[in-house]
């Protein structure tokens, strides 16, 4: 069982025995933030000895992702990006809590994508109303059809990971169709819904152009998971489940529906991120535009290195949030490959991966 | 993957240009040879008119906006936009932002403000006639099209090609194949068992319209014995022996041109680059031909045929329906 | 739809080739009990690694040999992070994944100073076996693949005999099937994942060649596509039984290579892209399949076994 | 004659002199610590070739440890380990192996899925050229070192039966022909007892005490006293680390052990037998389970063949409050299959369970518990708690949606008060003795016996008026068997209702006011426990001892 999935095994309270002084320091030693830290260290510098490997320039072009991503101009963007990947996070993280791994994203995005496209392009209600319809109705289809994948599992005993993979790339053609052919604007050069009516665009903070109401929703349900995570019974079983699930079985835990909620919860986060790209400029469904960010992976990438833990995630999630803004700024003035911000995002997990054992090791040993 | 963003391709200056040019593209060029040409024809445009060249590579709608608003930040000369992706963001832009120049390639906004200057293709034109000569060589009386996407955009690489087949081999069969799939502009391997199956099918001339897919689409004419025609550039240079023409889209010159216009001041409305202005072509009905590597060389009567057609386009009498305005 | 064509036939094992390599791989893997969803990212790699081989030595053997070689290595992040340090296999190959396709795109834009794609004029292609040409049926089939296609079956049947007879094999398995077992009878069980993960790279490695260098000669940004994802799901198909691949496989192959067909007749171009996957689903639901529990264990949850204490 | 190697080597070691000078194994001032926690302090052991020395000591005494250690599988801190007078160490169990150990884990390390051979010679398997010359197992070969290594120490034992579908005894032969196949000359038996019927012990005892005569060296680490009396030479005892004893068997006396291992006497507890049982609590009719196809955790058989076997067939039964009602039987008789079923893990075929009354059918483990259901499973580690997770967590399970650590109605519905959770755990760790560092340390990490009395804590805590035991005292020492007892009949005596699985019949005797017997997935007997006594029982379990050595004549499927 890797610390990932059981905070228990590593969280902050496992105190360490010996003199109070150093079982202080295991105690810091052992905190959850240590290893995501450790972790993007190493993984910077890593990257650094292949930037400097590819004959350029680490500092310029990590000063590059820096400025590029937190400039002034640049923050109301990168806050947008930023709630996304924490949505996407989410819908990764809930499942992951129970040891499950939904690689699904792609295809629960989409498909609040287009439930919110449907409902806010078609209904002339105001604002106040098809809105919150459109934002529900996507959370309601996308978990609807995050939810297949728990029956599937405790039926067919096909692993959710598996499932979801497979589902996605289905949700994502049929999406693709439907934009193309029935509910295409007529005349588009490319497939693509008609741009929604004033009324029915997500509500603005202010004068920021891309961060808006969306961002708070996203944020209220990571605050919703977070105490239902640490606080309730729901979260204290999906923890159960994922260190043992034939334990949570014998003790009552309804592991089927439980993973149905899970994965349902897990579904309707994206839906709601969907529905919320969809609701923000261009205010349109595009094919393929859901996806081509990467939202999905950097989303599951934040959950994994937060280990699932809500707490940590929008932690998490800001390290990928500036990797994926900055990383073109840093192509732009630093002339390094837009794609070395894949590289890092994957050398992160990786090295998360490994430092988890290490850490994993040093509570065994000091355990009992 | 990492999202909007730019990327500076050797400015053709530095800072001290009397001009500057930003050019937005609405996806990373990658292996899109369409958007290559266009930041080539920016570039050469920047030459031309002393200007330096920034190329943002956009990765999403939003980043597309993204990168607007950081371009329209930099006050360049002339903000360029390729594609119909980037017409809504353009145009909002441009009314917003009255002092700035824009510049639309292939694509036009319905009602442009001044400042909005567009320049499009008529590429069904020259697909048109990609397709007559298909009509004319073919023996098995069977053409086909392997593209990239089922978007009506991309239509304009079928149809026409079709028609023109048709127009002068009424009996021809026709068939299309879609790539698709997660890399629908790139997926040679996709593009190429795509094209095997126009050929199993028994078609014998193929317009290959799958952007960097069409590398795959020539190697399985290499392989299965078929003959290709290629898009954009004279792509015989590709994989020689196999292409027989290119349906050839002249964006650095109408880049080159518009450009010129809006720095002499002359902005707003589009010009239409077809086979009268010269926009796009045919390698085959250009000078060097012979040294084109392309077969059309060896075939100086169907070249006579396709110059008289596109005669008869560029004087009306013949009219190539665009598949986009049909619907 | 030309169903019944050789050149069908053909199709379907261009398809499945590349898949059959990786699925071999991450069903070594599940033998050992390592459950592998690293393989989309080692064969891109491989796919890479092909190309590059190819264009600097000239041969594509040489690219083979490079894709062999530095996939191998590759999959050596998997094969000691999981294996020897018993982290969670499922994680490190989200990350080798997500690295895979950052360092391809970065190597392409780097050393070749191009993005997107990268088919220089003189890039050699694996050799077809055109020597067959006019062999019946036989010719139509094969005359226009690479070796490596027909190898594909030597080396999985080699394979999965191998696990049933040989001491290493039996070990192999046993290792899969009860670490703690294996290890208390002095099998090193961390040494047996770690050599069968490489070895699964090096597959992989011939997955990506075959890809890059046989089915097309060029390499393309994340040109993998998720066959390596499918072969995943070959790989939960069957079990982990090697044997049984080819039947997996060339059914993915079928699917993709009717899908396309499906076209001809007018069928949406998005059916083609969901077609592999679709069926994949229901064949995986029509055999209900259920995996021993601790493969099941490893597979539906990261709760990887405790280690041998 | 087979190919291996090992054959001469392994005869010459068995028929060298009996005793001699060198003894064979020699610990001297051995320590281990875990963290905090010191394993071993210290320990010195000698074992004299051709003897049996038994090792016994309270739970978490370091038994395993120490063990772990002779035989590899851990690295010492400290002290040294000599063979045959010859200092070693041991990287890894394959040096131990080499050095003639042979280990036989109570937890059983076999592998289901293959054949009794393949199991046997796993790992040091006899070749022959094949392959592209790498050579290939020669399966003939292993057979027949088997039935050769059977024939000459008495363990009957079929070459090519899948070990999944073999009893609990068949296993344990298997593993200790794993040991002789490695010629091993000093065999270690971690509570090799504690799933064998009497007869299996007797067989076992009978194997061991050939093996010892034949020259080998036999180290025997258990709880159980009258064991320990009747096969060693020699004992050592442990305790918190350390040894507090040294006998030969032959002065040794049980108040003499008990009081090694636990400092104080112990007084067996009994059932008093008093009151009248009243209202029926469980009510079992007709109860047919098919195959709980995962192995149901340690020592327990993963029954044959999956799915067609009826695991339980027709049992009818029922328990009253204040009444303790055993189930005797070989395990892996369908006792866990019944328990599963009534639990609902498992779902029932055919028949009728009623808690209190009401009829469970269809009804969630979660609803059954909430009727008033506690069960201690058999298997701890596997079923019983979540290794990983802190001891607070695993006796929270169950208890976090009601009062005190959640709230069963109001707005609080829903959600936990950790500090309530920590609080009770607390509590439990004390009332129980559990021997930990704290509430928060990974249940993982404490000694089967203590993380036994966590699961215990947990369950009877629930105040539930049926609760179902299963080996409650499986690996616990005589101390903590002495509490557990208590606390069962402290139900009892609260008017609760206890269903005791166990195959110890001394436990049942002393605590079960009916017995039943289970053999092949039935009950077969019943005795009140005054007509009950451990002739009667033994012999009722005796006929499916011999029978449960085999596939189930029953099953169609061998
Ligand atoms: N791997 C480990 N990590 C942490 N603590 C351990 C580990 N192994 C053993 N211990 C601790 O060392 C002590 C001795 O454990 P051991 O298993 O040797 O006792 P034991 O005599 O076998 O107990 P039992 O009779 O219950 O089997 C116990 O307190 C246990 O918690
Ligand atoms: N956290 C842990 N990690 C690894 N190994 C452990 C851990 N905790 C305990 N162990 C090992 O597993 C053993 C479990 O203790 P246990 O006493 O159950 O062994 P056992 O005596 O064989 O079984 P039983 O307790 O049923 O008699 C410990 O002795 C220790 O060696
Ligand atoms: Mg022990
Ligand atoms: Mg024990």
């Amino acid at each position: 069982m890797t610390s990932t999935t059981t905070p228990p095994a590593t969280g902050p309270e496992a105190p360490a025995p010996g003199r109070p002084g150093a079982r202080l320091v295991r105690a810091a030693l052992r905190h959850p933030a240590v290893v995501p830290v450790g972790a993007v260290v190493l993984a910077l510098l890593i990257g650094a000895v292949i930037i400097l490997a590819a004959g350029l320039d680490p500092v310029t072009a990590y000063a590059a992702v820096i400025s590029g991503a937190l400039e002034p101009g640049s923050l109301d963007y990168t806050f947008s990006v930023w709630g996304f990947i924490i949505g996407m996070a989410l819908a990764a993280a809930i499942p992951l809590r129970m040891g499950e791994f939904n690689l699904g994203g792609n295809g629960q995005l989409v498909l609040g994508g287009l439930t919110a496209a449907v409902i806010a392009g078609n209904l002339p209600l105001p604002g106040p109303i098809v809105i919150p319809l459109a934002v529900l109705g996507a959370a309601v289809v996308s978990g609807a059809f995050g939810a297949i994948s728990a029956p599937l599992a405790t039926r067919f005993g096909i692993p959710i990971i598996i499932s979801t993979l497979l589902l996605s790339p289905i949700a994502v053609a049929v999406v693709s169709y439907l934009v193309r052919f029935p509910l295409g604007e007529a005349g588009a050069a490319v497939a693509q819904t008609p741009r929604l009516p004033q009324d029915a665009r997500m509500w603005a903070l202010g004068d920021l152009s891309y961060s808006n109401v969306g961002l708070l929703i996203i944020l209220a349900l990571l605050v919703v998971f977070w105490l239902v995570d640490s606080r309730s019974a729901v979260g204290f079983e999906l923890r159960v489940v994922g260190a043992n699930r034939r334990f949570g079985a014998y003790g009552g835990v309804r592991v089927g529906r439980l993973a149905l909620g899970a994965m349902a919860a897990a579904g309707a986060a994206a839906g709601v991120v969907g529905a919320v790209m969809v609701m923000s400029s261009p205010f349109r469904l595009i094919d393929g535009a859901l996806i081509s960010p990467g939202y999905t992976f950097a989303g599951l990438a934040a959950a994994l290195l937060a280990g699932g833990r809500p707490a940590l995630i929008p932690v998490t999630a800001i390290l990928f949030t500036v990797l994926q803004v900055g990383g073109a700024a840093m192509e732009r003035s630093a002339d390094v490959p837009r794609q070395l911000s894949d590289v890092l995002q994957g050398v992160v997990i990786v090295v998360l991966a490994l430092r988890t054992v290490l850490d994993q090791r040093r509570t065994e040993r000091s355990s009992a | 993957s990492s999202s909007g963003g730019a990327s500076s391709t050797g400015a053709a200056g530095d800072g001290d240009n009397a001009n500057s040019i930003i050019l937005i593209t609405p996806t990373p060029i990658g292996s899109n040879n369409f958007l290559q040409l266009a930041s080539d024809g920016a570039k050469e445009a920047g030459e031309k008119y002393d200007a330096s060249v920034d190329v943002y590579e956009s990765e999403d709608p939003t980043s597309i906006q993204q990168n607007l608003d950081a371009a329209i930040r930099e006050k360049p000369s002339i903000i360029i936009g390729v594609s119909f992706s980037v017409l809504d963001q353009f145009t909002e832009a441009a009314a917003d932002n009255p002092d700035q120049q824009f510049l639309l390639i292939d694509t036009s906004a319905e009602n442009p403000t001044p400042n909005l200057t567009a320049a499009t293709f008529k590429e069904y034109e020259a697909t048109y006639l990609t397709g007559v000569e298909a009509g004319l060589l073919t023996q098995k009386n069977n053409v086909g099209v392997v593209a990239a996407l089922d978007t009506p955009f991309i239509h304009r690489w079928i149809d026409p090609f079709y028609a023109g087949a048709k127009s002068v081999n009424p009996g021809v069969a026709t068939s299309a194949q879609f790539v698709g799939g997660d890399n629908p502009f790139g997926d040679q391997a996709r593009a190429k068992a795509q094209a095997q199956i126009l050929a199993d099918g028994g078609v014998d001339y193929v317009q290959a319209a799958a952007s960097g897919g069409n590398t795959g689409v020539f190697e399985a004419a290499a392989e299965s014995g078929f003959k290709a025609f290629g898009v954009d550039t004279n792509q015989c240079l590709e994989s020689p022996g196999n292409v027989v023409d290119n349906a050839i889209k002249r964006v650095d010159v109408a880049l080159v041109n518009s450009v010129g216009d809006i720095l002499d001041g002359t902005t707003g409305g589009f010009t239409s680059y077809g086979l009268a202005e010269g926009g796009v072509s045919l390698t085959g009905l250009e000078d060097g031909v012979a040294d084109s590597q392309c077969l059309i060389a060896d075939h100086p009567d169907v070249i006579e045929k396709v110059a008289a057609v596109r005669d008869q386009i560029v004087s009306g009498q013949v009219v190539v329906t665009d598949p986009l305005t049909a619907g | 739809m030309h169903v019944f064509e050789l050149g069908f036939v053909a199709a379907v094992l261009l398809a499945a080739t590349p898949i059959l390599y990786a699925a071999l791989a991450g069903a070594l893997s599940a033998q050992a009990g390592v459950f592998n969803i690293a393989l989309e990212g080692q064969m891109l790699w491989g796919a890479f690694a092909a190309v590059a081989g190819s264009y600097y030595t000239g041969s594509a053997w040489g690219g083979l040999l490079t894709a062999v070689l530095s996939t191998a290595l590759f999959s050596v992040i998997l094969a000691v992070g999981a294996a020897r340090w018993k982290a969670d296999p499922i994680i490190i190959a989200i990350g080798t994944n997500l690295l895979a396709i950052g360092l391809t795109g970065f190597l392409l834009r780097v050393l070749f100073g191009v993005s997107g794609s990268f088919s220089p004029r003189e890039l050699q292609g694996l050799p077809k076996m055109t020597f067959l040409t006019d062999v019946p049926v036989i010719g139509p089939i094969f005359s226009g693949q690479t070796v490596l296609v027909p190898f594909a079956f030597v080396v999985i049947a080699a394979a999965g005999i191998w696990l049933k007879v040989s001491p290493a094999g039996l070990r192999l398995r046993g290792v899969g099937e009860h670490p703690d077992a294996a290890a208390s009878l002095g099998v090193e069980v961390a040494r047996y994942q770690t050599w069968v993960t490489i070895v699964g790279g090096a597959l992989c490695g011939i997955a990506g060649a075959q890809l890059a260098l046989g089915n097309v000669t060029v390499f393309t940004e994340n040109m993998t596509a998720g066959r390596g994802w499918i072969a995943v799901a070959a790989v939960m198909l069957v079990g982990g039984r090697p044997l049984w691949l080819p039947v997996a496989c060339l059914g993915f192959g079928a699917a993709e290579a009717l899908g396309f067909r499906l076209q001809g007749i007018g069928a949406p171009q998005q059916l083609t892209d969901a077609a592999p996957y679709a069926i994949t689903l229901l064949v995986l639901i029509a055999t209900r399949i259920r995996l021993p529990r601790r493969r099941t264990a490893a597979a539906v949850t990261t709760s990887a076994p405790t280690p041998a204490a | 004659m087979t190919s291996t190697s090992g054959n001469d080597a392994d005869a010459a070691g068995l028929d060298g002199p009996a005793a001699s000078a060198v003894p064979a194994v020699e610990l001297i001032g051995i320590g281990k610590r875990f963290g905090a926690v010191v394993a071993n302090a210290d320990v010195d052991l000698v074992l004299r070739r051709g003897t049996v020395h038994a090792v016994m000591g309270e739970n978490g005494a370091g038994k395993s440890t120490l063990m772990s250690m002779l035989f590899g599988l851990l690295e010492p801190d400290s002290g040294e380990i000599r063979i045959d007078g010859r200092p070693v160490r041991f990287a890894g169990p394959l040096d131990a192996i080499a050095a003639g150990l042979g280990m036989v884990h109570q937890h059983f390390r076999l592998f289901d899925t293959m054949t009794v051979a393949e199991n046997v010679v796993y790992g040091a398997e006899p070749r022959r050229p094949g392959f592209f010359g790498r050579g290939v197992v020669d399966r003939a070969a292993a057979a027949a070192r088997v039935r050769e290594l059977s024939e000459r120490y008495g363990l009957e034992s079929d070459p090519d039966a899948v070990v999944g579908s073999l009893s609990a005894g068949a296993r344990q032969r298997v593993e200790i022909l794993k040991a002789l196949h490695r010629d091993a000359r000093i065999l270690i038996l971690d509570e090799p007892t504690a799933v064998l019927t009497p007869n299996e012990v007797t067989s076992l005892f009978a194997v061991i005490r050939r093996a010892a005569e034949g020259g080998a060296t036999v180290v025997l680490v258990t709880h159980k006293i009258h064991e320990v009396l009747s096969v060693s030479d020699e004992v050592t005892v442990l305790r918190d680390g350390r040894v507090t004893g040294r006998f030969a068997t032959a002065e040794a006396t049980a108040a003499s052990l008990v009081h090694a291992m636990t400092g104080r006497a112990i007084d067996e507890v009994r059932n008093p037998r008093t009151g009248t049982p009243g209202a029926t609590v469980l009510e079992v009719s007709g109860l047919t389970v098919g195959d709980s196809g995962a192995g149901s955790g340690s020592g327990s058989r993963t029954s044959p063949g999956g799915g067609g076997v009826a695991a339980v067939s027709d049992v009818s039964f029922e328990v009253r409050a204040g009444e303790i009602v055993g189930i005797a039987g070989v395990s892996g008789n369908g006792q866990h299959e019944l328990v599963a079923a009534v639990l609902g893990t498992l779902p029932a075929r055919s028949g009728r369970v009623r808690i209190l009354g009401d009829d469970v059918a269809g009804r969630s483990v979660r609803d059954r518990r909430a009727l008033g259901l506690a069960v201690i499973p058999e298997d701890r580690r596997g079923e019983g708690s979540a290794v990983t997770m802190s001891v607070a967590e695993n006796v929270t399970l169950g208890h976090h949606r009601t009062p005190p650590i959640g709230s069963a109605s109001g707005v609080g519905r829903g959600w936990m008060s950790i500090r309530a959770e920590r609080a009770r755990a607390r509590e439990l760790i004390r009332d129980y003795d559990v021997r930990t560092s704290g509430e928060l340390q990974p249940i993982g990490a404490l000694s089967g016996g203590n993380a036994q009395k966590v699961v215990i804590a947990r369950e009877l805590s629930h105040r539930a008026p049926l609760v179902i035991a299963e080996q409650p005292t499986q690996g616990v020492d005589v101390g903590a068997i002495e509490s557990i007892h208590g606390r069962l009949l402290e139900h009892r005596a609260d008017g609760g209702a206890l269903l005791l699985v166990s195959h110890e019949i001394s436990e049942l005797l002393a605590l079960a006011d009916r017995i039943l017997v289970m053999y092949a997935g039935r009950i077969v007997a019943e005795f009140p426990a005054d007509e009950a006594t451990t002739a009667r029982i033994g012999a009722a379990m005796a006929g499916a001892a011999e029978a449960a050595s085999e596939p189930d004549p029953e099953d169609p499927e061998s």
